[in-house]
């Protein structure tokens, strides 16, 4: 087993652990959290992609996919977090005023 | 001038549609100005075209390459010549008669916009040159006349509309892929006076029967043939004029007169026949003939009997197509006019009398003949020309028809013939006896005031009644001078001599 | 060739000096931008026209380590539909947004956003690079997110949410896409990434999973769930830009990925299971999307259910160009896929626009409530007409000659069960377009509806955009001529004759 | 050896227990907290795959950052929930409140579906290629002419430009929308939720030179050693959350058109270069001259490492203050 090969195929378990989360997780906060596990994974398989070949330095160009993911993937995060909230707040007000039904279109 | 001409056919509808959507509604004059424009240019324009191609052998053709395996082609030939000018003159009168019909009512410029696109597209079908460019403009004719038949808004005349649009667009569907696995099999092809397909090689025979049966699903819906014609009674809910257009002048007619290309133009009568698509479709033929008329025996409402007559009527016009002599392809084509003039004739009547004495069913009609004359009398000349008596146009095609059927050797034509001559007098003849023979059924003095009283022989404003005086003395004389060299019976003579080689 | 890169600097440049500049001077600046990026596109596909496509890498670095751009025909063709409907749209939202301070609020955040947007979108057609390509999705996708949730309704951010968290997803997918593919070959680019995949096991996973993310963000049938209510919740400018162009960018990526980086796959396995089951999702997508649409009985989400059955057309293609006996046929599928798209994407923003004067005019999208309308607002009602007939694929429009043909390729590749979908699919389509038109001939009862005014621009616009659909039904050749150079870039296959 | 490959195992199993609890733990709380540790343990790992420089972005950003934001949004949607709640199942926050739970057949169609992508997964991991260079021969052969002397820093800011610059532009794209979703369009007295305490803000006054510093540092670190402007942001991004949320002087006190400027600054500049490289007649597109090009990146870097920080600590304290929104104004 090369350093390789047990980190592609850890890299593979916490996306397939993310998957099953996001299918089967009901709660909003749990399905972003499933996400960023996918996104783990994802980003280790690329550096251990990368770590392969050590002659003169590990591949940078999936090093640099990493970093571009990894601020990619908090811009997504945050926004759907400040989604999930906004969401939450109108639900609850919505039901503790009645009156407001914030489901259908203005 | 070749090139111009046909546009300028087409187009005096289109600009005229299109402007007048543009008018707002309280622009009456102007709107009927403009409409009478179009229509005269219109006339004028196939005129002048008959004239070229008659005396001068001109061929007009416009051809622009769509860059997807065909041509945009409009070509005149007698056969189109013959529809667009029946066409084209009908909506002439069409018009004058549905800006007295719609006088004060709503939504007129809308009505009229669409009432010139469907004279478009007839014209389009008319003078389409190939098998697509009359796909293009039958579905085109499928679109526009929908506003016309739910003009009204009423539930039912949604209902009709619906189901006019349900039968037509799911025709127009089959006719699609027909049309489209013609064109993958055989290539581009143009009509040809004979048929075009005998010439493309390689063509499978079952093919070409399967597409022949999608083609006529497609077609018939339109001309009605049973048991397609579900939507063809109903649509009378529309206003006069606009199932007077319905029955005579665009979207029957169209369907009709897209058989008749099949028959004629893409597959050829012989080739045809040798495959063997003929006699089933005569089947249906006589099923529509026969149903059509026993169908309108039991019709209460003075416009359904005259709708399942039209459902009748219009299959003469492709069994002349089906019955192999040469004269029966003589009396189906005159058929096409006479029908029209005379069909047209009686929905005019029709219209008067439930405008303006409130007459819509058969029993309200005793007496009526007193009361309007004149009307009556153009309404007996149609109905008499629909049964056949000679000499109104209507026996001239019966008689060629007939001997058209001897001539092939299929003598059950004349007993069809006659058996729906003797079905088509006993629906129209009570209703002549009871109108003029019978005593007045409704105090007719109270319904007058409805649109106002007119003088005595102007029995509806002049709008109304000189529309339908001019297409009962049509009918008329198209039996009368039958024998003239121009008159529609010498046309389809000529017409059908391109098309069928046993003509002399 | 380097103003190939104006048709994404223009709309970026728009978008930080709309996001920096006065709330008065936003729609000003916006339009220069549209403009520009309008002028820059059809000066591109002027170009495809006589040069054939085109090729720029980035910085000067060649390929393998750099990013090129590459324009081809269906680039071109891509952009030109991009910059009509963008420019339209434009001026369409600079009225839209003009009517009331909140609205005037909510125009100095759409133009930011929708220029950045548009940028993305840009750069997705030009990319040349499967990661560059991520990186675009996902700005185009924020972008569209943010567009979404612009009028704050719960409604609205609820949808944002749904369609956020799935396109996430389907980003992820293809991202696991690009690092397998990446791991296998040591290769980014797709021309060298078509030349240097073999079928192997980690190769045919990397495809499968971009092409399932792409699924996902193109909305194809068991993944359309996010699209109706974010397509329906949205103020109009920005639904008519989701449906016409933003589903439409996941699915170009699609065709490339698909004909381009993986051509030895996807050509390997002539008729093989992977391109008939997108025919058949596709087909699937069709009538449960229609049936869908006719069910609904408000406008919006009608438009947008119908929205999820049009893409199922768009999917014929696969199993079409699979097909052995198709030698020769290419331009039809090819040419009937690209005028649909066409004429989808010109109709459905016309009808969105339409919906949206209703909505602002009825003050609801209910059809119930859509009486009289055509005798009231008949330019709109036309409109309405228009657009539906192009969709239902009627004459005369550009969408009977993309249905005309579709059907001839289906009918020429053997493949006749796909026939029946084309004119079902289109009997459907009649079904709810004509359950729009005949509640506006209802004449309404009693006391009429009260309607608000709706600006004359804003009837103007959707009228423009179906009348565009009509005329493009009568141009085929240029869009054709266009095309060759699109399956085998690069590789020098050109030049199909039309059979 | 052995020892490193029982880090190597350790690591991974903790990984998977980590990411497996926080997907599974009934509270809520519980998982965020995972989710942190989660963060860190990757972390981990980048040091032992030999990325240092993912290492330090991961650690401010996907434990740090997104921790906070996770945190933030859990007290938001449950302000009662504390440590001493052991089962936040009492209303789940879903996007259909009326669809059921998922049943037995859902579970077991998700578990298929995904046993199934995993196992293909495992097969194509396995398949791949045990060695392979990928791109490195072809940086390390032009590295001289990038004008930087570390490789990931020359792969970001020169050989991959564009998608460095796109990047910046998802960035500035999620504020916009953040910004939507609050009904907003600047950050100017923004509240945190609750008061901080006197400790925290002394805390933090003291902590702020030094990292000022440490982000002047590792943007100078990135010309020839991890570092750059990615993790200089970052740690910008965390000082200045942390300033806002002990009460002090932030982005919160910038006006609406600085806070704009520092945020589209990035975005901007490399625009910027674009459309001067793309003017220039001799010029590819993006392309610098090489005598330039280290001048140009430095610029660029700075002018990133601003916007990185101010648009991610808006993200988080847009995401963050608290929900009395003003209404557009």
């Amino acid at each position: 087993m090369s350093t390789f090969s047990i980190y592609s195929l850890a890299a593979i378990l916490l996306v397939g652990l993310g998957v099953y989360g996001l299918f089967t997780r009901q709660h909003l906060l749990r399905k972003v959290m499933a996400l960023n596990v996918i996104a783990g994974g994802i980003f280790l398989l690329l550096i251990s992609t990368a770590y392969r070949n050590q002659d003169l330095f590990p591949d940078p160009v999936p090093q640099a996919m990493v970093l571009t993911g990894i601020v990619v993937a908090i811009s997504a995060t945050g926004f759907a977090l400040a989604l999930v909230r906004s969401i939450h707040r109108r639900m609850a007000e919505s039901e503790t005023d009645p009156s407001q039904d914030s489901w259908d279109q203005p | 001038m070749t090139f111009w001409l046909p546009l300028i056919v087409l187009f005096s509808s289109l600009v005229t549609g299109l402007v007048i959507f543009m008018l707002p509604e309280e622009r009456s004059r102007l709107r009927t100005t403009l409409n009478m424009l179009g229509a005269s240019v219109k006339v004028a324009g196939v005129f002048l075209m008959a004239w070229g191609l008659l005396a001068h052998d001109v061929v007009y053709e416009v051809r622009f390459t769509m860059g997807f395996g065909f041509d945009f082609l409009l070509k005149v030939d007698l056969l189109s010549l013959a529809f667009v000018s029946l066409s084209s003159n009908l909506w002439f009168l069409t018009t004058l008669y549905a800006v007295g019909y719609l006088e004060g009512s709503p939504n007129r410029s809308r009505f009229f916009g669409f009432f010139s696109l469907c004279v478009t597209a007839s014209t389009g079908v008319a003078l389409a040159g190939n098998l697509i460019t009359f796909f293009i403009f039958y579905e085109f004719l499928t679109l526009v006349t929908y506003p016309l038949v739910v003009h009204r808004g009423t539930p039912k005349a949604l209902e009709a509309g619906r189901t006019y649009l349900w039968h037509a667009v799911t025709a127009g569907a089959v006719l699609f892929l027909a049309v489209v696995w013609l064109q993958v099999l055989s290539g581009p092809f143009d009509f040809v006076p004979g048929g075009a397909l005998h010439a493309v090689e390689n063509l499978s025979g079952t093919d070409l029967k399967v597409i022949f049966a999608l083609l006529i699903i497609g077609l018939g819906v339109k001309s009605a043939l049973v048991p397609l014609h579900g939507w063809l009674p109903t649509a009378m809910i529309a206003p006069a004029p606009v199932t007077a257009l319905l029955h005579a002048v665009a979207v029957v007619k169209a369907g009709a007169f897209g058989v008749m290309r099949v028959i004629f133009d893409v597959y050829g009568k012989d080739f045809a026949a040798d495959l063997g698509l003929l006699s089933p479709l005569a089947l249906v033929v006589v099923v529509t003939i026969l149903f059509g008329s026993v169908r309108a025996l039991m019709q209460r409402e003075l416009k359904r009997r005259l709708a399942y007559s039209t459902v009748s009527q219009i299959s003469y016009i492709v069994l002349g197509a089906v019955v192999l002599g040469p004269l029966a392809t003589v009396g189906g084509l005159v058929h096409l006019v006479h029908q029209g003039i005379m069909k047209i004739t009686l929905f005019f009547c029709a219209g008067i009398l439930s405008e303006f004495l409130g007459i819509y069913r058969i029993d309200q009609m005793d007496g009526v003949g007193r009361k309007m004359p004149v009307t009556m009398a153009l309404f007996s000349i149609a109905a008499l020309g629909m049964i056949g008596v000679p000499p109104v146009a209507g026996f001239v095609s019966k008689w060629h028809l007939a001997q058209g059927g001897i001539q092939g050797g299929q003598e059950w034509v004349v007993a069809v013939l006659v058996v729906s001559s003797l079905l088509n007098a006993a629906y129209f003849l009570p209703i002549l006896h009871a109108c003029w023979f019978k005593p007045a059924a409704m105090d007719f003095e109270g319904t007058n005031t409805q649109r106002g009283t007119f003088s005595k022989w102007w029995e509806a404003p002049w709008t109304l009644m000189l529309p339908t005086l001019a297409t009962a003395l049509f009918s008329l004389a198209a039996g009368v001078f039958a024998g003239w060299e121009w008159s529609p019976l010498g046309v389809a003579e000529k017409i059908a001599r391109g098309r069928d080689g046993g003509l002399p | 060739m380097n103003q190939v890169i104006w048709v994404v600097l223009l709309p970026f440049v728009g978008s930080v000096v709309c996001l920096l500049a006065h709330r008065k001077a936003v729609f000003a600046l916006g339009m220069a931008a549209s403009l520009g990026t309008l002028i820059v596109s059809v000066g591109l596909v002027a170009h495809v026209w006589e040069h054939a496509s085109a090729r720029v890498e980035l910085g000067g670095w060649a390929t393998p380590l750099g990013i090129a751009l590459h324009l081809d025909g269906l680039s071109a063709l891509f952009l030109l539909l991009t910059a009509v409907v963008g420019v339209l749209v434009g001026i369409q939202a600079g009225s839209y947004f003009a009517q009331s301070p909140e609205l005037r609020a909510m125009g100095s955040r759409f133009w930011p956003l929708w220029l950045l947007l548009w940028g993305g979108l840009n750069g997705v057609y030009l990319c040349s690079d499967v990661f560059n390509a991520y990186v675009l999705l996902e700005i185009s996708t924020l972008a569209a997110v943010g567009l979404t949730i612009l009028s704050g309704s719960t409604a609205s951010l609820v949808a944002g949410l749904r369609y956020l968290l799935a396109a996430m997803f389907g980003s992820f997918m293809y991202l696991l896409g690009v690092a397998l593919i990446y791991a296998g070959t040591g290769q980014l680019d797709f021309l060298l990434l078509s030349r240097g995949v073999t079928p192997q096991v980690h190769t045919l996973t990397a495809f499968g999973l971009m092409v399932f993310g792409l699924l996902i963000k193109s909305a194809l049938l068991p993944f359309h769930f996010w699209l109706p209510p974010a397509h329906s919740s949205a103020p109009a400018p920005v639904s008519a830009v989701l449906s016409a162009l933003v589903v439409k960018a996941s699915f170009f990526l699609l065709l490339k990925i698909w004909f381009v980086v993986f051509e030895s796959i996807s050509g390997g396995t002539p008729g093989g299971m992977p391109s008939q089951l997108l025919g058949i999702l596709g087909s699937l997508a069709v009538f449960w999307g229609s049936f869908q649409a006719v069910r609904q009985s408000r406008l919006k989400l009608l438009i947008a259910y119908s929205t999820v059955g049009q893409l199922g057309y768009l999917f014929l293609i696969f199993p079409i160009l699979a097909s052995p006996d198709f030698q020769g046929h290419e331009a039809l599928a090819w040419g009937g896929t690209i005028f649909h798209l066409f004429s989808h994407g010109l109709a459905k923003a016309s009808l969105f626009l339409a919906a949206g004067c209703l909505l602002q005019a009825m003050g609801t999208d209910d059809l119930h409530a859509m009486r009289d309308i055509a005798g009231r607002l008949p330019v709109i009602t036309f409109s309405l007409g228009v657009a539906g007939v192009s969709l239902m694929g009627l004459p005369p429009s550009a969408g009977f000659v993309a249905k005309w043909m579709l059907l001839r390729a289906v009918l020429a590749s053997g493949q006749w069960w796909w026939a029946p979908v084309i004119v079902l699919g289109g009997l459907l389509t009649a079904a709810y377009v004509f359950k729009i038109l005949a509640h506006t001939f209802v004449p309404s009862e009693g006391e009429a509806l009260r309607l608000n005014s709706v600006p004359l621009v804003m009837t103007l616009v959707p009228l423009a955009l179906a009348i565009l659909c009509v005329l493009m039904g009568f141009r085929a050749d240029e869009v054709i001529a266009l095309l060759p150079a699109v399956p085998h870039f690069g590789t020098g296959k050109n030049g199909w004759e039309m059979p | 050896m052995n020892l490193i490959l029982l880090f190597d195992v350790f690591l991974i199993a903790a990984l998977l227990l980590v990411s497996w609890r926080l997907l599974g733990a009934s509270d809520l709380f519980q998982a965020t907290v995972l989710f942190i540790s989660f963060g860190l343990f990757l972390s981990l790992a980048w040091i032992r795959l030999g990325a240092p420089d993912i290492a330090l972005a991961e650690a401010a950003v996907g434990a740090g950052l997104a921790g906070v934001l996770l945190f933030g949004t859990f007290k938001g949607l449950e302000p009662g929930a504390d440590r001493e709640n052991d089962s936040f199942t009492s209303e789940p926050c879903r996007l259909d409140p009326i669809s059921p739970c998922p049943g037995k057949i859902h579970l077991l169609l998700a578990f298929t579906c995904v046993g199934s992508l995993t196992t293909l997964l495992v097969l194509a991991v396995l398949d791949l290629p045990a060695t392979g260079d990928g791109l490195t021969p072809m940086v390390s052969q032009f590295l001289e002419r990038s004008g930087v002397e570390h490789p990931v820093t020359a792969v970001l800011l020169n050989f991959r430009f564009y998608d460095t610059w796109l990047e910046l532009g998802v960035l500035v794209a999620a504020v916009l929308g953040i910004l939507c979703v609050r009904n907003r369009f600047d950050l100017r007295e923004l509240k945190v939720l609750q008061a901080p305490d006197v400790m925290l803000r002394r805390l933090v006054m003291g902590l702020a030179p030094t990292m000022a510093l440490v982000v002047v540092y590792l943007l100078w670190l990135g010309d020839h050693a991890p570092g750059g402007a990615f993790q200089a942001g970052v740690v910008l991004a965390a000082m200045l959350v942390l300033l806002w949320f002990s009460g002090h002087a932030s982005i919160t006190g910038l006006s609406r058109m600085l806070w704009l400027f520092c945020l589209i600054a990035g975005f901007a500049v490399m625009l910027l270069v674009a459309v001067v490289s793309a003017l220039w007649p001799e010029m590819r597109p993006l392309e610098f001259p090489e005598e330039w090009s280290a001048m140009i990146i430095l610029g660029v870097e700075v002018v990133a490492t601003l916007s990185i920080g101010v648009a991610l600590s808006s993200l988080a304290i847009l995401s963050l203050g608290a929900v009395d929104d003003p209404g557009g104004s």
